[in-house]
């Protein structure tokens, strides 16, 4: 690798939302022609700082050089014409155009009225995309083009306006091997043709193979810069930890007791097949597996979100059919959606309505509310959870997000399930409360709940969970005992395998 | 480090509100009537008025609930029209006043659970949904009617002009039907579960909250209560024509908006919507009988539901973030 | 992939054959459906909706609507035959700029209604429906312009030109359909209205001046329905405050959405538009020609757009909630 | 603003002591909608009656003519108190109710322009512009003039339900009958709902269904109007021949064309100005409210009560054609 000027310098990058500093006094050298890994825990600021690098979000301090000269990335656009590309996981794109007019929109300057030049649109389009070696018929509305295509414009577009910088936001998550082969590829030539790339990922095996330096981030700071061969995974695993998990983590000694929850075949075809698990009384089942695995899905079945096609579920012994969210809750079970602001909160509403949303029955026992028994119920659950607010009457979306979700898991645990499904339950969370999340977690399992405990994050599954599943694909993959269960184990399974489709 | 948004004074969360607007605008709207006309003032005349628009602020009201629940409907006035033309049409043809009105009520049910249909099972925006209804209702009480009016029987005419403590009966019914509406609506957890499910659907789905059921039972609620308030005024003229209630969906929403029911669903009050009437009322009973040209009034009403919406967007963007 | 577009192609190809079934069945029972001067009447009972479903589609890609059309139309009309009637020595040909101006600034109230204030425009434009209605009340003092007002060349646009004698008004609506086409195909603003419908998030960040085109399309919609004003001047020979335009706009919205526009946003095509129109025109042409009375228009007119919704639904199958729609 | 205050009360003065002040009775016309150009010409005959007796008069109308639309405005003249309302009914029944409270005030009720037909006994009385009853015969006689008494004619009518319309309709049918009109034969009746649109179509489907049609008789001004238009577009006047109920100044352009030779109509202008002298006279006891009465108006001479409190302010139609059409300015 050539040391030469650094085509992006960033120096003392801050960020703060509403008060909170997510991202602290960030200081980072970007070579050309290098590929770069950022690392780090979810919230750890990665992908903060990457937003800010292209544009999407302004820092609150702190100064970016571009080759040399200080700039202002004050929007996408303004990245765009700098030479900076964010690719998102997802690619934002506008499904009822045809990938060649996705390729350019937004670029050049003409005027409003000035002609599409249609024939030679076409003609790059297609000559970008046999250059990155991938067919795809430029002339099609992007609608139905599988995500690892939409990746091939998003990189496509990023060369088309002579980026310098391209930044991937964690975009091998949704694809096949195969497809993540094919990225690779790409991406080792766009190295080759002197142009640096931003890659963030939290599988290191891929970061091993593919990046020439990783940058670790934790709790908003930047915490090493090296070379990926200077770093063992170990070390890596403990700068981005910071501390031995056991610090804050600890496995509560809850007696085991009888299976509360048995899933039996569990198939809704397209999301996940054949899964099968049980869950006891006391016991911390985790269910890992990357993103887009099945693992919210098969949670969504059971809870009656999404009822799967075949397959039985018993509570306590009883099989049962959930059709409805309803079904559920009358049995027991609870369930904390992993995106709180779109299936969790009532972000206008009162705390206290919020808290009380589950248990129609018990604050409303002749279908009048009384106000009394809900005031009640709802403080509390305020005071149990130490959930830290102003008064319960605030519209809940004026709470910070550790205690809104605190305020949702008190939403479930009023209605005393048996059974309890967290998804993500940590997701962007201070890491303070977090470890509370944690203590309660624990603490809920003591009380011979059973709880099925759906993370990415493998430290929370490690140090939590009395067993690990793992899915890929829409499988189980495996189960790991609390006492085998490693980090390579559990990503081993998680890694979706070629001939996993061939073998079903 | 975690920092807690202080809550809203207590002066502030009862006075800042939509409602008060209402209610402000509502005492300048009779101030500015009675310096229009003084033959304004006069409680019965008010109440006569009001009782020319009880039918739609029956309706309004629940409208306003389906508003809240994050749906529109605009075709309960052409309901109006449908219901009440199969009404009299039936009971002209010699079918039992009691059947008649039974297939009254009946249709008005069935055109709800259609926008239902529509609007739940398949997914389609209610607003583009029941403008086709609205069309399609009215058409067929085209169809049925003619532009005939067909008379209803003499002791049937005359709602209005029973009066209960020298109050109009379509009036008392509007102040009942607001009571018991806004209890439920305020006090009950199915009114609250219709909060929930405008603020947020796909949470309240996850709260094992049955948003199907909510949004049905809304839809055949504004189909039953459109009926009603069709036979209603089909009594207060005594005769049906397929142009009854024509142009009123408009006097539904405005009463809704100006009385700060969000657009977007989530937010509004039955008190909102109730004061809302009373001062629509005012405001073109107050132009009417200053014998202003009626297209001011359009104007004035045009402007009224431009400038709800904005003061409403605003106050709900101040207090609630 | 080939489904979206080749469904699509079905659906203007479908549009055609509805038209071509219904004049086939409607002309064996009553062969003089299938007349030249039957074509004519056709001809010259669609211009109107023509012009304004055009500008309609454009706002409807852009995902918002515009309900208010017919009163733009009526204002306009209204004020161009103001200047006639009391400036009758001024060119008849400053009616269109007149015409087009008001439609233009009445529809650029609308836009900034909707970016300014972030309001749905369904509801904006169902308050303008009536504020521009009243105000063309005021404007006229509730009185109708009579057809000795309108200049005879204005009015013989409706009836002849040196062109095989076809009138002015259908090549005009010919004229905004082809410029609309080109408009939407090869302009970069044109091809940004679709860009904005289907994804406005993604459009602001390439760069898209998302409130520029708003304020545009609904400038576009007003300005064509203030251009169909002065030909219904021309086609009618009056304007009447209380009926020129009114109604009109759910006739346009059936023609826009059978004509495969999606409510959604950011589909639609100007000839599924153009033979939506036609349909509409081809069944108002029918029903008294086959002794239906007119009351059942309205009925069908429902229908359509009811029946339309569900092909839009079954061709898209999304499930959106229809007020993320209006939000957008 | 003492100033002010004392001008006013010295024009209120002024104006009290105006001869009979006191007793001007206030008269108020509710049109069936706004803009309809019909009625300007008839709220012309109350304001210049009005400026001659006793009477002060005002013009409402509601924006759009559906049945109820009047409602809210006859509620708020009889919280005025007014004395007279005169009212051109949109609905033949819809009004019963609000008119019955109207005259229990006291208030005078007449319909103007068109009658609540079978609920008479809620109006207490009625000015038609013409013989209601001799309207058919003369649109007959007019179309059998234009084509020679031979061939097929159509009636193009309003809506359905119109209850003149329909009652001119019987009368053409009925003078049909006559052997001088044997060789005539009537072969649609269509309605154009008074929308120039529909109308529009409605014609054209009349014309490809009857392509041998020789005369349209379309008995309303929005009809006639949109007739005269399909005939001047299709350029086949000299085929076809279009009369009807028309306003001057609406087919003024057709009869100057040659399009229209002639139509018919009453004067809008006469039924205001008698209603306002009716109303006055009966208010001072110079006329009475009974069938046989009479009374004397300026211009018009003696007028008669007829069966069914109603008062025709003329015997005949007038006939408008290319010699005459520019001495009318409605």
């Amino acid at each position: 690798m050539t040391e030469s000027a650094p085509l992006l310098l960033a120096r003392g990058v801050t960020k703060a939302f509403a008060g909170v500093t997510v991202l602290r006094d960030v200081d980072l050298d970007l070579h050309k022609g290098e590929i770069h890994a950022l690392l780090g825990e979810n919230g750890a600021g990665k992908s903060t700082f990457a937003k800010i690098v292209a544009g999407v979000h302004r820092p609150t301090r702190g100064k970016l050089s571009l080759n040399g000269r200080q700039v202002d990335i004050s929007s996408p656009l303004v990245a765009q014409k700098l030479g900076v590309t964010l690719i998102h996981q997802e690619p934002i794109s506008f499904p009822d155009l045809s990938v060649a007019e996705n390729l350019v929109l937004g670029q050049g300057e003409q005027g409003w009225f000035s002609r599409v030049p249609w024939a030679e649109m076409t003609r790059e389009a297609r000559r970008q995309m046999d250059q990155l070696g991938v067919s795809i018929d430029v002339t099609k509305p992007m609608r139905g083009l599988s995500i690892a295509d939409q990746q091939m414009v998003e990189i496509g577009r990023a060369l088309a306006s002579g980026s310098r910088l391209i930044i991937m936001d964690e975009p091998t998550a949704p694809l096949t091997p195969k497809e993540v082969d094919t990225l690779f590829g790409i991406v080792r030539r766009l190295r080759g043709e002197g142009r640096t790339i931003i890659f963030i990922s939290h599988r290191l095996e891929e970061v091993r193979a593919l990046c020439d330096r990783v940058t670790i981030f934790r709790d908003g700071s930047k915490v090493a810069t090296d070379a990926i061969e200077n770093l063992d995974d170990a070390e890596i695993i403990r700068l981005m930890i910071g501390r031995p998990l056991k610090e804050y983590m600890h496995k509560h000694n809850a007696s085991i007791g009888e299976v509360a929850l048995e899933v039996e075949g569990l198939t809704l075809p397209g999301r996940f097949q054949d899964v099968s698990f049980q869950v006891r009384r006391g016991e911390i089942v985790g269910l890992g597996g990357l993103v887009g695995a099945g693992r919210t899905d098969v949670a969504c079945a059971i809870f009656g979100i999404q009822p799967a096609e075949s397959g039985s579920l018993k509570v306590n012994g009883k099989t049962v059919d959930i059709r409805q969210p309803d079904d559920a809750i009358a049995l027991g079970l609870a369930f904390v959606p992993e995106d709180r602001a779109v299936s969790g909160i009532f972000r206008t509403l009162s705390v206290e309505q919020n808290i009380t949303a589950a248990i129609p029955g018990r604050i409303a026992p002749r279908g009048f509310i009384r106000r009394a028994i809900e005031k009640l119920l709802a403080a509390d659950s305020v005071r149990k959870l130490r959930i830290r607010l102003a008064s319960v009457n605030q519209p809940i979306g004026e709470l910070s997000g550790g205690n809104q979700q605190k305020a949702i898991l008190a939403r479930w645990l009023l209605a005393e399930p048996g059974i309890l499904i967290l998804d993500e339950p940590t997701r962007g969370i201070d890491i303070g409360v977090k470890a509370e999340f944690y203590d309660i977690i624990g603490e809920l399992a003591e009380q011979g709940r059973a709880i099925l405990l759906i993370s990415s994050e493998l430290p929370e599954l490690l140090a939590l969970c009395d067993r690990i599943l793992v899915m890929a694909e829409g499988r189980l993959t495996a189960e790991i005992p609390r006492a085998e269960a490693t980090q390579e184990k559990v990503m081993q399974a998680a890694v979706p395998r070629q001939q996993a489709g061939i073998a079903a | 480090m975690q920092e807690v948004t202080p809550a809203r004074p207590l002066w502030h969360v009862i006075l800042v509100r939509p409602e008060t607007m209402t209610f402000v605008l509502l005492i300048a709207a009779v101030v500015v009537a009675s310096q229009l006309s003084p033959y304004f003032l006069d409680i019965s005349y008010i109440l006569r008025s009001f009782t020319l628009s009880a039918e739609f602020a029956i309706v309004a009201l629940v409208l306003t609930m389906v508003i809240i629940a994050g749906e529109i409907d605009l075709s309960p006035a052409a309901n109006m029209a449908l219901s009440a033309c199969l009404f009299a049409w039936a009971q002209a043809s010699g079918i039992p006043m009691p059947v008649a009105i039974g297939i009254g009520l009946l249709a008005g049910l069935a055109m709800g659970a259609l926008n239902a249909f529509m609007v739940i099972a398949l997914q389609l925006p209610s607003i583009i949904v029941t403008i086709g209804t609205l069309t399609l209702f009215r058409g067929l009480a085209q169809i049925i009617a003619g532009d005939k009016s067909i008379r209803v029987p003499d002791w049937f005419i005359g709602i209005d002009k029973i009066l209960v403590f020298g109050i109009p009966m379509p009036v008392v019914i509007f102040v009942l039907a607001a009571f018991v509406l806004g209890l439920i609506l305020a006090g009950t957890i199915f009114g609250r579960q219709i909060y929930q499910v405008g603020t947020n659907e796909v949470a309240a789905r996850y709260a094992g909250i049955r948003t199907r059921r909510i949004k049905l039972v809304l839809f055949l609620l504004m189909g039953l209560v459109a009926a009603v308030a069709g036979m209603m005024t089909a009594s207060r003229l005594g005769s049906v024509r397929y142009d009854l209630g024509l142009g009123g969906e408009l006097q539904m929403v405005l009463m809704a908006m100006l009385g700060g029911t969000y657009i977007f669903g989530g937010r509004g009050t039955i008190l909102g919507t109730f004061l809302a009437a009373w001062l629509l009322v005012v405001v073109s009973t107050g132009m009417t009988v200053a014998n202003l040209l009626p297209a001011i009034q359009l104007t004035v009403l045009g402007v009224l539901l431009i400038v709800a919406i904005i003061a409403t967007n605003f106050i709900y963007s101040r207090t609630q973030r | 992939m080939n489904i979206v577009r080749g469904i699509l192609m079905r659906r203007e190809t479908g549009i055609a054959l509805m038209i071509l079934l219904l004049c086939l069945a409607v002309g064996l029972y009553k062969p003089q459906f299938l007349t030249m001067n039957q074509l004519r009447v056709i001809m010259l009972l669609v211009p109107l909706v023509m012009i304004v479903a055009m500008g309609q589609m454009l706002v409807l890609v852009a995902r918002h609507v515009d309900l208010s059309v017919g009163s733009m139309l009526g204002l306009s009309a209204m004020l161009t035959g103001m200047m006639f009637r009391d400036l009758p020595q001024i060119p008849w040909g400053v009616g269109f700029i007149v015409a087009i101006g008001t439609g233009a600034l009445l529809g650029l109230a609308n836009g900034a209604l909707v970016t300014i204030f972030k309001l749905p425009a369904i509801i904006v434009t169902l308050g303008t429906l009536n504020l521009y209605r009243g105000l063309t009340f005021i404007v006229s003092d509730a009185r109708q312009v009579d057809r000795q007002f309108v200049p005879s060349a204005v009015k013989a646009m409706s009836q002849t030109s040196p062109i095989f004698g076809i009138p002015w008004i259908i090549f005009m609506a010919l004229g905004v359909v082809l410029a609309t086409y080109w408009f939407t195909l090869h302009t970069r603003v044109g091809r940004q209205i679709f860009a904005l419908g289907s994804n406005p998030s993604a459009a602001a960040l390439r760069g898209v001046k998302v409130n520029q085109i708003t304020l545009l399309v609904f400038s576009i919609s007003g300005a064509l329905s203030g251009l169909a004003g002065i030909m219904y001047a021309s086609r009618w020979g009056f304007v009447n405050p209380s009926n020129t335009g009114a109604g009109f706009e759910f006739q346009v919205i059936a023609a826009v959405v059978i004509g495969g526009v999606s409510i959604n946003g950011g589909v639609g095509t100007v000839p599924g538009v153009m033979l939506g129109v036609l349909l509409l025109g081809c069944v108002a042409a029918a029903l008294p020609l086959l002794g239906i009375p007119g009351t059942a228009q309205g009925a069908i007119y429902g229908a359509i757009i009811l029946i339309a919704l569900l092909i839009d639904r079954s061709v898209r199958q999304q499930g959106i909630a229809s007020l993320k729609w209006m939000r957008a | 603003m003492l100033k002010k205050s004392l001008i006013a009360l010295a024009t209120g003065l002024a104006l009290s002591t105006g001869a009979f002040a006191q007793d001007k009775i206030d008269i108020v016309f509710i049109g069936k909608n706004t803009g309809n150009p019909y009625f300007d010409s008839l709220t012309k005959g109350f304001v210049e009656a009005c400026q001659k007796i006793a009477c002060n008069f005002e013009f409402v109308a509601p924006a759009t003519a559906e049945a109820t639309s009047q409602i809210p405005f006859i509620e708020a003249q009889i919280q005025r108190g007014v004395d007279v309302i005169a009212i051109s009914p949109n609905s033949p029944d819809a009004l019963n109710q609000v008119f019955d409270s109207a005259r229990e005030q006291g208030i005078l009720v007449m319909t103007v322009n068109g009658d609540i037909t079978g609920n008479e006994s809620h109006r207490d009385l009625t000015i038609l512009p013409t013989d209601f009853t001799k309207v058919g015969a003369d649109q007959v006689e007019m179309v059998g003039s234009l084509i020679g008494y031979e061939g097929e004619i159509a009636i193009l009518s309003a809506t359905t339900e119109a209850p003149d319309q329909n009652f001119w309709i019987e009368g053409m049918k009925e003078a049909l009958k006559d052997p001088k009109y044997s060789k005539m034969t009537l072969v649609a009746t269509v309605y154009g709902d008074d929308q120039p649109e529909k109308s529009t179509t409605e014609m054209e489907a009349l014309l490809s269904n009857y392509p041998d049609l020789k005369g349209v008789i379309a008995p309303t001004t929005v009809g006639v109007a949109a007739a005269a238009q399909v005939v001047q577009s299709r350029g086949i006047a000299e085929q076809v021949k279009v009369t009807g109920l028309g306003l001057p100044s609406e087919m003024r352009d057709f009869v100057k064309d040659g399009t229209v030779e002639a139509f018919q109509l009453w004067s809008p202008y006469n039924e205001g100005w008698l209603a306002a002298h009716f109303a006055v006279d009966l208010k001072a006891g110079k006329a009475k409210n009974e069938v046989g009465s009479t009374f004397e108006v300026p211009n018009l001479g003696t007028i008669t009560i007829n069966e069914g409190n109603s008062i025709n302010t003329q015997s005949a139609l007038t006939t408008f054609n290319a010699q005459n059409i520019d001495e009318f300015d409605f």
